[in-house]
């Protein structure tokens, strides 16, 4: 709990109060989510970094208006999970976080193959799981069957 | 004069394909290295030969059809996976299954992850050229086999749980096998480690070999026995307890130097405490309904995404799903400890051998299509 | 086995026989030995092994060799042809000459040359060269990196071999066959020398490239080492210079250490010299296939220390003690 | 000194290692010779779907109203009913599954309103031809029932 | 992608059943496993159900020396080139067991709109025989391997060494 709460006070600082969002109960599996325009992702992964998180995940998410990167951090203290949430458009660009991370180097590669957005620093964005020539970004909503596209507000309000 | 003397010694550096097609790669993952003589230079593991596209049939079906992709994704721990997509689901919806459903779905989960620890047991000795514990281990194998397809139906890939409950209770058959396969389990430890861990050519093998510290687990998300290996005691199962899992006492056995001997003991120890838990489960076994009736087959979730994170064979494994409010996900993507504990190989297998850089996959203890997805 | 051959034109018919026979045993010996390490490997992993193919499976190595004969013969497109093609003869030529002067039995040696030691010693490094040449040529990594390993392992396990051997010829002041059997009489030298009797069969499991130190065609690391481009009866030479090399490497330890054609301490029990000399030998290749299903690998760098650093050492100072004892006593 | 206790303390461990295995050799076989001795498959096996008979009406009980068509993730049921007269209800005729894209899941056999459907214990299938598992149960019903 | 089967010009009947009952009765398989199928193939080369006794136990690793590929698991796209390879390089007499519905035509993972896998392994390799099944029992694997034996000999009862009823009941 105790880098939990040294990374949300400087975040808080660094952010101001509107960013976070707290979930008391940890019901959904993330105790504070962080709203992080795309600019100042590295200072925010680097405070991360600085508090001994480790990056456990990266999804990517499509929806009409706007693509949605989530990164969740991660600690082996009890309930000390954290979502940083980047919103970039379509076929946008976000700053690599490999230069912190090194397990961001295949994790990029593989958002950039599915969804096709680029991220500015990373050593070679080739892609990962799909074949060498793959041009098609299979987990864009617009490729192949899909059952819904919504907006980001129909689901996050 | 003086340069046709002073050739610089060029390195000859040549790659080799651990091709895709290999004996030891555990399915079907390519590491393109670059040797100098017997050391590897460099080493690139190409993945993504068993990409099977599961994120994507996460999106086109409801969240039930998913079930029996679940069990595919790492089928080595089929149950597991199961198991904790019922809970992703049960908490995005809020159903609560009965007590003795939970601890039905506990005692599996244990005996599959018994069950691939002792696949990785006798994968590992064959990398390193033994064939004879392969073989007592699929020996054990078969009998979890035997417990679990008595009450799931299948031996490999189980669709055994719903939300809400499993399909199918267990009987008292099932409760005195596994006692049984228990105590026979533990009489074999006494072979195992005169065969293998005391073995001086096994001990060499893997003393100070592909040592994982803190700060590259840090690096590269290293989860699950890997990094317990290396010091740290962080398991899904005591630091964030789901299920029933704080009921019971077991420890977490810990590594000191995160070479490939700690990886072997903590997995080794593991067994034993998964067996401590399958008894004390078994003890605490209520009767009672073994499945929510009232569950709709087409589950309609409110609208809004969870992060279920919980303790697979391999490590720490995670469900982000995001629900629209209809009965088909609109995201489900599964982190799993695979594509970490692979990743940090690009380090470890710096200045090794070959021989050592098969002996560091296998005791890393990978399932390609894992982490292929 | 001919009891004695008549000495009219003695020689010649002798070595005639003696091929003939050396050829069919060879065969028939490799061939059994096959399916027996597949049995002894099956039990030992609590399965049976081949059952289906005769009864116990014993037609399983027969039906193999016919299989391997049928098969298409590929050589790989860069290979170096006539080196391919050669090697596989290589490795099994020089398999069969040391049958020339293994004691089988007191008056069924072949031809007790008085070098018939070193006789073999020479051809078994002949087979070194062969693995070499066959896995240059078939232009596959594995098959190179399998060929460089064996290269060096035969080296390396080559030197404690021959100081060993040279403790017990030291005992005897003789290479003949004969003599060292005789010599053997009443106490085999395994009592006399053990320190040597344990090198040599450690260097004997390195020098056929089994067991612990199967490094050159490890099956896990370089798929399948210096044969991997090897298919058909080509792949099948291999495999039988192999087997027949074991049985070779054994007969040589039975004879050197185990006594021979003598039963224990010079009491025959009446059964013939020839029974003694193959019951302790198919002990020995059954010990051989032991080791095989129970020792991981050895890695490379471990096995060239463990020879430089452990084996020579010990076999120098063993034929150090065995020359100061044979100097006083 | 570590010199020789490593010798010695590895010859042993070797020794031991030895011992497992030859012990082993002696050691009662594991196998299931199968062709010639089967397996019995436990109560819940789940073997490719069938249609059950029901005692009383002696035929197959699906209405086929296709509830099990909807819920199969792979889409591998085909199911086709005809109602004899005007009020009663359906009864299938026709019921194709292709076994070789079903993965087993039991939705089906949940689904059925009728409880109708259960799993076969059939596990020997190796066929010369891909097409093979192409299946119509009622026929086959009808088969094994006369 | 059938294969026309050339007849060679001379016939020996006597010499050719020979080698057909050799090579039905020491087929060498690939080890060359994809997915979950792979550990089926595994369990039946193991203790319990042992692939050996049919001589069919001699699991090599270089496609030079094997006889059958026995694709187990899903193909996907990436790999099939690879597959591909792998079936040249085997010498001739060769056949191809599709182990698990994923080889057979993409098994549960196939459906309209998959980008990933090749839906059924006789799209890139002839094969000889189908195992259904997901995954397979060790069992129908056996079936699967004595059905090809039967298929080399051309009928079971020309199988001479064959001392059992493949598919009756135990002998």
């Amino acid at each position: 709990m105790a880098a939990r709460d040294e990374v949300v006070r400087r975040l808080r600082e660094m952010l101001g109060e509107a960013a976070l969002a707290p979930d008391e109960d940890y019901a959904k599996g993330v105790s504070w989510t962080v709203q992080v325009p795309a600019a100042s992702l590295p200072e925010v992964l680097g405070v991360f970094k600085e508090a001994g998180f480790y990056l456990e995940s990266m999804t990517g998410l499509d929806f009409q208006d706007t693509l949605e990167i989530v990164y969740h951090m991660n600690t082996y203290e009890p309930r000390s999970r954290m979502a940083v949430r980047v919103l970039c458009p379509h076929d946008g660009e976000v700053p690599s976080a490999t230069g912190l991370y090194d397990s961001a180097l295949w994790q990029e590669r593989e958002v950039w193959e599915f969804f096709g957005v680029r991220f500015a620093g990373h050593p070679d964005l080739r892609p990962l799981l799909l074949p060498e020539d793959s041009t098609e970004r299979p987990l864009r909503k617009t490729f192949g069957t899909v059952h819904a596209y919504r907006k980001r507000e129909e689901i996050y309000g | 004069m003086a340069e046709q003397f002073a050739e610089p010694v060029r390195q000859h550096l040549y790659s080799l394909n651990l091709g895709p097609q290999h004996p030891s790669t555990h399915g079907v993952l390519r590491v393109l290295l670059t040797l100098d003589g017997e050391y590897i230079v460099e080493a690139d593991p190409v993945i993504g030969y068993g990409h099977r596209g599961h994120e994507k049939m996460g999106e086109n079906r409801t969240y039930l059809q998913f079930m029996p992709n679940t069990s595919r994704i790492d089928y080595l721990s089929g149950l597991l996976y199961n198991h904790g997509f019922c809970l992703a689901v049960e908490k995005l919806t809020g159903i609560e299954p009965p007590e003795r459903a939970r601890y039905i779905r506990v005692i599996c989960a244990e005996l599959n992850r018994i069950s691939s620890h002792l696949l990785w047991f006798g994968t590992y000795l064959m990398d390193l050229g033994a064939f004879t514990p392969f073989l007592y281990c699929f020996d054990d194998r078969e009998n979890i086999l035997d417990i679990l397809d008595r009450v799931s139906g299948s031996r490999l890939t189980y669709s055994y749980c719903r939300f809400g409950g499993v399909t199918r209770d267990i009987d008292d058959v099932f409760i005195e096998q596994t006692r049984a396969f228990v105590k026979r389990l533990r009489s074999r430890w006494k072979d195992y480690h005169n065969l293998v861990t005391k073995n001086v050519i096994f001990i060499h093998r893997t003393r100070d070999v592909g040592v994982i510290d803190k700060d590259l687990a840090l690096r590269f998300g290293v989860t699950g026995p890997n990094l317990r290996a290396a010091g740290v005691p962080f398991d899904m199962r005591k630091v964030e307890p789901y299920e029933v899992y704080d009921r019971f006492d077991f420890e977490i056995p810990v590594g000191e130097k995160g070479d490939a001997l700690d990886r072997y003991r903590v997995r080794l120890e593991e067994m034993e405490q998964s067996c401590r838990i399958i008894e004390q489960a078994l003890d605490q076994l209520p009767d009672g309904p073994y499945r929510q009736e009232r569950v709709r087959l087409k589950v309609k979730p409110p609208r809004g995404e969870v992060y279920f994170a919980f303790e697979s064979a391999r490590g720490q494994t995670a469900y982000y799903l995001v629900s629209d409010g209809s009965p088909y996900p609109y995201r489900c993507h599964v982190r799993v400890p695979s594509f970490g504990n692979l990743h940090c190989l690009t380090e470890v297998l710096r200045e090794t051998l070959v021989a050592d850089a098969i002996s560091i996959l296998g005791s890393i203890d990978i399932v390609v299509p894992e982490i292929d997805r | 086995m001919t009891e004695a051959v008549t000495n009219t034109g003695g020689d010649w018919l002798r070595l005639i026989v003696g091929l003939i026979l050396v050829l069919i045993f060879s065969q028939l010996n490799a061939l059994f030995l096959v399916w027996l390490e597949r049995k002894v490997a099956g039990h030992i992993q609590l399965r049976y092994g081949p059952m289906e193919v005769g009864p116990h499976g014993l037609l399983q190595t027969i039906v193999d060799g016919i299989k391997l004969v049928g098969k298409e013969l590929i050589t790989p497109f860069k290979a170096d042809k006539k080196l391919f093609v050669i090697a596989p003869v290589l490795v099994f030529m020089p398999v069969l000459v040391p049958f020339l002067v293994l004691p089988f039995g007191p008056e069924l040696i072949i031809r007790d040359m008085n070098v018939g030691l070193l006789l073999i010693f020479a051809f078994s490094t002949f087979s070194v060269l062969a693995i070499l040449v066959g896995g240059w040529a078939s232009n596959n990594k594995y098959a190179l990196l399998g060929a460089i390993r064996s290269v060096a392992q035969n080296v390396a396990y080559e030197i404690p071999l021959l100081l060993s051997v040279m403790s017990v010829v030291l005992m005897v002041h003789s290479f003949k066959f004969s003599e060292l059997v005789m010599a053997q009489q009443r106490i085999w030298f395994i009592f006399l020398q053990p320190v040597a009797a344990i090198i040599y069969f450690i260097c004997a499991t390195a020098e056929t490239n089994r067991a612990p130190f199967d490094i050159p065609e490890a099956e896990s690391e370089l798929v399948a080492g210096f044969h991997t481009e090897y298919s058909g009866m080509r792949f099948g030479l291999f495999f039988l210079a192999e087997y027949t090399n074991m049985f070779i490497v054994c007969a040589v330890a039975t004879s050197l250490f185990l006594g021979g054609w003598h039963g224990p301490f010079g009491f025959s029990l009446g059964i013939p010299g020839v029974v003694w000399f193959l019951a302790k030998t198919y002990f020995l290749l059954f010990v051989l296939m032991w080791f095989r299903w129970t020792f991981p690998r050895v890695r490379f760098d471990q096995l060239m220390n463990f020879s430089w650093k452990v084996l020579i050492p010990l076999s120098m100072l063993n034929l150090l003690v065995t020359a100061l004892v044979l100097k006083f006593v | 000194m570590g010199y020789w206790k490593d010798i010695v303390v590895g010859g042993r461990s070797l020794v031991e290692g030895m011992r497992v295995t030859g012990r082993a050799l002696f050691k009662p076989v594991v196998t299931v010779p199968y062709p010639r001795r089967r397996l019995e498959m436990s109560p819940a096996y789940r073997g490719h779907i069938e249609l059950k008979v029901f005692p009383e009406t002696g035929t197959h009980g699906c209405i086929a109203c296709g509830t099990c068509q909807r819920v199969c993730p792979s889409g591998v049921i085909k199911v086709q009913g005809v109602k004899e007269h005007a009020r009663s209800g359906k009864v299938a005729t026709h019921y194709v599954i292709d076994f070789t894209r079903c993965s087993l899941c039991g939705l089906c056999v949940e689904s059925c309103p009728t409880q109708t459907l259960q799993f076969s214990t059939e596990y020997e299938l190796a066929g010369p031809s891909r097409w093979d598992g192409v299946v119509d149960l009622v026929q086959r019903m009808e088969e094994s029932r006369s | 992608m059938e294969n026309q089967r050339v007849e060679p010009v001379i016939q020996f009947a006597l010499l050719d059943d020979l080698l057909n009952l050799a090579r039905a009765n020491s087929l060498w398989p690939m080890t060359f496993g994809l997915a979950c199928c792979a550990i089926e193939m595994m369990a039946a080369g193991a203790a319990r159900f042992d692939l050996d006794r049919f001589g069919a136990g001699v699991f090599r690793p270089s496609p030079r020396q094997s006889d059958v590929m026995i694709v187990a698991g899903t193909i996907a796209k990436k790999m099939a080139p690879a597959i591909q390879m792998l079936w040249d390089q085997m010498p001739n007499p060769k056949w191809c067991i599709a182990m698990g519905n994923c080889a057979i035509s993409g098994g549960p993972f196939e459906y309209d709109g998959q980008y990933a896998i090749v839906p059924g392994a006789d799209l890139i390799v002839p094969v000889d025989v189908y195992v259904p099944g997901c995954p397979p029992r060790p069992e129908g694997l056996i079936q699967g391997i004595l059905a090809l034996e039967d298929k080399i000999t051309k009928g079971e009862d020309r199988n001479l060494l064959r001392r059992f009823q493949r598919m009756g009941g135990a002998s």
